[in-house]
């Protein structure tokens, strides 16, 4: 049984966006007469560079949510975990680019990365600079040295921040798009699920996690992680998490970090607030310093019960960014 | 009937949308396996887009039909099979040209665009767990067939017998792309839900030439 | 089956607590050296009023989430949906007290009161000047004319937004105490639960929503509501609750509100944004103009699936105050 | 034994944490039905709490004990109930004064102020559905008692056949607190857990002069 507000479940996707600029019109705009095609509502800022996003519902605040002051100018929205189409993504490419190009940032996902690519081609076809970056954060999709073939998941928050205020500073397209890149090199996340989701469509859930099993490194559509098994404390599965995110990188003693621990929707915060606190002891331990922390939900995918951990490496430059004030209705970051 | 004319693209569309439809579970079942299970979803909607745009479409050129439809399904299934496949009906139709019917000859020369358009915009090729790997070799079927002479029934035939092996040799395949990627050698011995696509789509052009 | 992150539920709160205070440093303290006794970080601001509150555990961001600049000086924190006790209260109230006297605001429930109460006493005593304030927002839980019996629920954010804004504009304690009732007296919340939650050392839910049905009015402890029955459209769901909401007050045409859409914990955005959207038509229709909209977690219990709607009639000074900046780790705004 | 000492006091302490551990799953179930279902879990709190206090506690006048044991239960269960019992137990105390032991005289006046302590508190009276609608009829009963001369163990049987009669009237009362007042008539016909905590605790006492 879907215990889920909804109408009909085919108008999930288009109510919900209508409810979105309803709730928020001083912020959010749509272009080409399309709901999807969501935009920064306002001016444009003359020569500065646009960043645009785009994939499935299913995940807010992903992706729309970092459409705002500081952050990004445009978003296109696909079907529940379903990448939006090419022609969409132009839409929305053409409305934000002010003459400065525009960079594509996104989760590593093929249906994405194949609409993207098209739109991208579209794009230059109507003299619009165009570049991309593609997030793939996940340690537990595939191992190191297959980096390429990682999921993109709630790490791309620290991606969109850090470019986000760097177009806002008024660096170039070169300049955004190397401190996307940049980003995406220095943060890494792990995930578990307890429970799966419903896509509104299908109304019933595309996989079964068994009543007392957890799954660790699960996706965030659902995705197989790397081991289904017992569910445990919340202090073993931080402990069992943590050393794959932090030898991956690897993140070092003396290193500085910003740490996202993020509820994969149904987990509320009591219970992120108990996976922080040893994810804390773990890197105290480890001689690892927190900068700052962010907990909630940044990366969803309904209503699954589960949680993700990222960790930031932070250098000089991505922490300037990383601090500048940030504005959208999602997400909320004064001057730090 | 050697060729197929516009309205034979017509029925092959409407077609493929009732074969979506009934393999709707099916393909969610397969894509649930080693991926995210909306592959189903994915092609009921592209085929119906394609076959409303035929039923509406005052279209005469079979080509043309066939890139409006590759059209209207990377606006109405933008996953990556969607727009694959869209890529390939565009490709398609655009190597078929102006031709008033597509007999063996501009058959082969589509699927043979078709399938590069796949592999061109997947950025992936023949061995990869993918829908290539049913319709590379029907395509390759549809030229020996063309050179050879066959009939279009003859040559649709052929085709499907191959993009059918090449499905099942699939299966032994391990999954390189998209979702599938991450569970590697758990991919192999699992069918794969876009390389059957592919068998669906020979099927229906073959129906058609034969029906 | 507890699907949760947990280490021994008998330590639910105090390592919730714990990670809290080890995420957020620079913005929360405790005092008396109990993880209870919630304060703001940094100086005391002299002679600025300080507000309180205080309550039970498991409703996350509230209450200490609230705690911040703009806002709330301190809070009190008790185990899940249990008051603190009267002592815990006083060690906040005597650390963040500025001379210029204490308001407690805190919900309509009896352990909260009876506890605040006798905290009140006992400040006294120690020569603070304590006034209370209680937010009893919740239509569903008394009808009209037995306002004081009703229950507070999400619409206690604004009691805390507009007190909040007037202490730290310098408002006396009278007049802080006159904005917070000014804001209960112009705010009324309903809310829907689609599931139970479980307190983590009950270990099963205390009460049970068959498979396919839902409780309006039901309260953030699952108290029971107005009627249960069959689950229903999210339009249809909206259409019952918002005469309720919009009569009590009432709503009038040519009012101006802000709305609030608030999940329970479990329900994700992508619902409280398809609530949203026909929540904003029955204004419309009835001529009620929207200010603006917050949609979120704002007063949850923990995993439940559900959702509250809160109407705010704002005036001249109650929208400037709303419009304040304020700044926690749970809930920043910029000065709208 | 006609007068209850320190150590008398203790084992009532005691013997009230080991009730409230037995009557737990009892006393969430009266609360799930007409409040939040927490009354189990903050008595356990409460009388595991005085009675580690009573174990460890130096204090030689039974009044001072009692006294002792509110102050902790109100910091360990800060629940309606747990602060109405806390202020029970301080009040009362109080009423107890430098006694060397708690005899029918002071026991009633232990009780009286017991039960005001609460009502004022509480800001409530008899026949609200309560606490108070089974200690207070047992107040006036030990009260009665004492007057009539009556032994300690009879006062207390006396008392204890009040608070169950008490509370037994109170299940056709209706709710006019706390979580319970808001299911109105529906709280009609059920028995009140806090009132079934009032029979619990006179029922200790009794025990205690009985045994
Ligand atoms: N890069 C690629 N090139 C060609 N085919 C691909 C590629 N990636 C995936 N596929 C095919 O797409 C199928 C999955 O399609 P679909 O379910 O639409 O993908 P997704 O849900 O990941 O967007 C796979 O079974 C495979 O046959
Ligand atoms: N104002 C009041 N005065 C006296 N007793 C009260 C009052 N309100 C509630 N009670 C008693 O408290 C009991 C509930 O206690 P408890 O479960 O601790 O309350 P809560 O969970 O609401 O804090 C009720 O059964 C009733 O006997
Ligand atoms: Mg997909
Ligand atoms: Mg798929
Ligand atoms: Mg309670
Ligand atoms: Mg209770």
């Amino acid at each position: 049984m879907v215990k889920k507000f909804l109408n009909d479940p085919k108008n999930f996707v288009v109510e919900m966006l209508e409810g979105i600029i309803a709730a928020h019109p001083r912020q959010l705009a749509y272009v080409a007469d399309d709901v999807h095609c969501i935009v920064k509502a306002g001016e444009r800022q003359p020569n500065k560079v646009a960043i645009a996003t785009g994939g499935g519902s299913g995940h807010l605040p992903l992706f729309l949510g970092y459409v705002g002051e500081g952050l990004l100018d445009g978003c296109a929205v696909g079907d529940v975990f379903q990448s939006p189409s090419a022609e969409q993504m132009l839409e929305v490419t053409k409305a934000i680019d002010a003459g400065a190009g525009v960079l594509y940032i996104y989760g590593n996902y093929s249906g994405d990365i194949i609409n993207f690519d098209m739109a991208a081609e579209m794009a230059d076809m109507e003299g619009i600079r165009v570049e991309s970056v593609i997030a793939a954060d996940d340690v537990a999709s595939a191992p190191k040295g297959e980096e390429g073939k990682r999921r993109g998941v709630a790490g791309i928050f620290y991606v969109y921040k850090c470019a986000g205020a760097m177009a806002a500073e008024g660096g170039t397209l070169e300049e955004v798009k190397r401190i996307a890149e940049k980003a995406c090199a220095n943060v890494r996340t792990m995930g578990v699920a307890l429970t799966p989701c419903i896509v509104p469509e299908v109304g019933t859930p595309g996989f079964e996690i068994g009543e007392d099993e957890m799954e660790i490194g699960m996706g965030i559509h659902g995705e197989r992680g790397i081991r289904r098994g017992p569910l445990r404390t919340a202090d073993e599965i931080i402990d069992e998490i943590m050393p794959q995110i932090v030898d991956d990188l690897p993140f070092v003693q003396g290193d500085e970090v910003s740490v996202l621990v993020n509820s994969l929707g149904a987990t509320p915060k009591e219970e992120l607030y108990i996976l922080y606190r040893r994810v804390s002891q773990i890197l105290g331990e480890k001689g690892i310093r927190v900068f700052n922390t962010y907990v909630g939900e940044f990366a969803t995918s309904m209503e699954m019960a589960g949680a993700s951990v990222s960790l930031f490496r932070l250098d000089d430059e991505l922490k300037r960014l990383l601090c500048k004030p940030a504005h959208t209705p999602f997400f909320v970051q004064p001057q730090l | 009937m050697n060729a197929l004319d516009v309205d034979a693209v017509k029925s092959i569309l409407t077609r493929l949308k009732q074969v979506m439809d009934d393999e709707r579970d099916r393909l969610i079942e397969l894509d649930q396996a080693i991926g995210d299970g909306d592959l189903g979803l994915a092609m009921t909607k592209a085929f119906t887009a394609a076959a409303e745009e035929a039923d509406a479409s005052e279209e005469t050129l079979p080509g043309k039909l066939l890139m409006r439809a590759g059209m209207v399904i990377a606006k109405a299934a933008p996953s990556t099979m969607g727009t694959l496949v869209a890529t390939g009906f565009m490709r398609g139709g655009k190597a078929v040209g102006e031709a008033e019917a597509i007999g063996p000859g501009e058959l082969a020369a589509f699927w043979r665009a078709f399938v590069d358009g796949i592999m061109q915009r997947g950025k992936t090729q023949l061995g990869n767990k993918t829908i290539v790997d049913s319709l590379h070799p029907a395509a390759e079927a549809l030229e020996e067939a063309a050179a050879a002479g066959k009939s279009l029934a003859e040559a649709l035939a052929d085709a499907a017998a191959a993009a059918r092996k090449g499905n099942e040799a699939a299966k032994m395949m391990q999954s390189q792309h998209g979702r599938a990627a991450v569970f590697r050698d758990q991919t192999i011995g699992k069918e794969d839900g876009g390389a059957y696509v592919g068998v669906l789509l020979i099927e229906a052009f073959a129906a058609q030439a034969a029906g």
